[in-house]
């Protein structure tokens, strides 16, 4: 209990099981568990239900898993830029959920903030809301929407301590916060792990109360979705 | 007659004429990302990005990029000085918070009431909806930045969307290459026209009835 | 609206009404936005409802509004330790609503959010949850609670720049992040204004969108609720 | 006979048997403040504070204190290495997700059902309830720790609380300075008295029936 640090990706998801529900932190290829996501396709688990914001991209992070056969049920905000998620959403063999941005994003918050459910403006007047309670607060309309946990979160920070205090970089952060609060176990994977007082407490992101495992990950490849530059 | 480049371009510059001192703005992917570059020179405008960061810069030089730098259309960008970064969960709290004072986003379709669709074309085409349900939901103000009609010439604009909503009766102003139009309780408003434009030529190439009152302003 | 800075606490709240809902940061005495408070003291402003996690001690922090008059209306979790508080609440001068801390904390937080309603366990099966809404999610019992917004927000951080981003010191945050958020118009002081770039975008707490106002305090008493000392 | 310091010593040295390696514990105000002090060498305990902080350490020397660095109690304290700071609205967050391992409490009233009394006197004491309610709530294990009886010799330990409640059917385990009672589904059940302390005792000064089988600790 008291040892959180893992020495590999490997050792960190052996214990994830078939069927599954597993959170991966990540904005398209940016903040993504590399080195998690890799050992996971590894071990070939199946019928996992996955939560993220997207399918990232053929032949990179979270698609590494869906092209392994590994996915069998998918929540997220958006599916774009990845044909072989769409191909398979329509042919039946891919259940896919999706949400607006950041409906996922608070029903994840909320998960690990133990509330069961909340009040949200996004959706209401769309097939979203079908089915859903409606009310009125004020002068908006709201629909209820339930918080979102799962089985295990994979996330990546920059740096950690063994106690799984982690802090993020620039927009590398996005849904890892969240989602490192919201499952039962949490397994972060940092470029760099560093001892007990060497981050400031002032600068902590996430609580180390809420990682339950730890590990420097050994490859980051840290690809880019859209390289864009600007004329000098 | 304009190429497609320069439609974009001009809608883009078009729109940043709504852009005020101190405004906090959202800018979808498309058109409205490219309404940064006509930012007027000392006008204080800060750029959301969904993704959890306030202060986006523009794209990087050769070598300067990181991966760890994306904005919500996922390419790489800079941060200004004064920039922040957050969860997607803080992004949208402050978005849902109604703290966006601009929003421009594309759209597939946009109609009368509106009421806007920019996110499927059911058995066909889904991308999900992202973020842009959240924010036409809770922008102070929603701008729709978009070509006049499709590749094939057919209207977006029209008098009811038939594709599925992202947001209904959440419209407040459409920019295109060819004219600005209000929405309004009574309908569609048309409030300016481009240069060598006339009411009529919008008009031939909307799917909706336009409303033209007074005096139009020719851009 | 490009320049929130400010050059005095007295001309940041000098239009602040008679009958304004005013947020204060701090728990205790620390982390109040002490400046803004003797400002608002010194004003004489009157019938002002209050929300601060307590009502500090006689003689300090908020209790100094309470003291000069302004209060008619108090939304607080804490009310111990101010005796002319109890006065003022049992003969009927002072309106007090007690709530739980968390819901209060989050109540804050959801109307800076945008969440007009969310559902909570803590208070179910007391008299706070009486006449309040309660439903069922899993095997817990959950009553719903309102956002908790405010005209103004009072709120104290370690640095800030002039665009409004905030950045806190250890416990002193507190209150002061959600309060920031939650108000029409939130005027922070901090101990250190410095020019946008100064602050390293991934420590900021407080992104400058909430801050309409922002000045460097002129005096920091920094009082301590209870000097508590180890043998050495 | 004990002294009112030396009970309280007594209850904290009690409830310390209590805690675990890797725990993350919330101690309330007055004793159970001072079970920090007895967590064993080399145990991992990590303390969170309310006000929004997870590695608390004890009280500064003099000199050392500082005024943005208190505990729920609003007493100065340390931070002990792996600190980390954070919103009261995150800390509650932390607290209702039920993270806190173990919860110790200080209580006015606990009953049979497990109920708990610590946040007022109707028409004549109230000082709000604080965190109480939201820790009561949502704690993976609550424990009183507390004096038996009041001041005055009166029972704590009831059949229902009298008292306006702070949580019901909260309590796992009453710590004092005479016993240790478990609340279970049959009632209150004693599993261990201080020495040189008899059941008879304990019953004598509770006010609700205590259960007694087998064979009891003396602590």
């Amino acid at each position: 209990m008291g040892n959180k640090v893992f020495a590999s990706a490997a050792q960190a998801i052996e214990d994830i099981p078939d069927g599954a529900t597993v959170m991966v932190g990540g904005f398209g290829l940016c903040g993504i568990p590399e080195n998690l996501i890799r050992a996971l396709v590894k071990r070939g688990v199946r019928n996992l239900h996955t939560l993220a914001n997207d399918m990232a991209v053929p032949g990179a992070g979270l698609s590494l898993l869906l092209e392994c056969g590994s996915i069998s049920e998918h929540t997220a905000s958006y599916v774009g830029g990845n044909p072989l998620l769409a191909d398979l959403m329509f042919s039946g063999k891919l259940k896919v959920n999706l949400m607006p941005q950041g409906n996922f994003a608070e029903s994840i918050r909320a998960a690990g903030a133990g509330i069961p459910a909340f009040f949200t403006p996004a959706g209401v007047g769309t097939s979203v809301s079908e089915g859903r309670e409606l009310r009125r607060f004020g002068e908006r309309a709201y629909m209820l929407q339930e918080a979102l946990s799962a089985d295990f979160a994979l996330v990546k920070a920059w740096r950690g301590d063994t106690k799984g205090n982690l802090v993020y970089r620039k927009t590398a952060r996005n849904f890892n916060p969240m989602m490192a609060t919201a499952a039962k176990i949490t397994i972060a994977e940092v470029e760099e792990l560093v001892e007990p007082g060497q981050l400031d407490g002032d600068h902590i992101v996430t609580p180390g109360i809420y990682v339950k495992r730890i590990l420097q990950g050994g490859l980051y490849e840290r690809r880019v979705d859209k390289l864009r530059f600007r004329q000098a | 007659m304009m190429t497609t480049e320069q439609k974009r371009e001009r809608i883009a510059q078009r729109a940043a004429l709504e852009l005020r001192d101190g405004f906090y703005v959202n800018l979808g992917i498309g058109i409205p990302t490219m309404v940064a570059g006509y930012v007027p020179t000392g006008m204080d405008v800060t750029l959301q990005a969904e993704i959890g960061m306030l202060g986006v810069g523009p794209y990087p030089l050769p070598g300067e990029e990181d991966a760890d730098l994306t904005n919500a259309g996922k390419e790489t960008v800079t941060e200004l000085p004064g920039v922040c970064y957050f969860s997607s969960a803080d992004s949208f709290a402050m978005i849902r918070a109604r703290r966006i004072d601009l929003s421009i986003l594309g759209a597939m379709e946009v109609d009368e009431e509106g009421n806007l669709a920019n996110w499927m074309v059911p058995g066909r085409m889904v991308t999900g909806m992202g973020g842009a349900m959240d924010l036409v939901a809770s922008a102070q103000r929603l701008i729709v930045a978009m070509e006049h009609t499709t590749r094939d010439g057919a209207p977006k604009i029209l008098p009811r969307c038939t594709l599925p909503l992202t947001g209904s009766r959440v419209v407040d102003t459409i920019i295109t290459e060819l004219a600005v139009i209000r929405v309004t309780p009574q309908g569609l408003l048309l409030t300016e026209t481009a240069p060598g434009v006339t009411p009529e030529q919008v008009q031939a190439r909307t799917g909706a009835r336009l409303l033209i009152q007074g005096l139009l302003i020719e851009g």
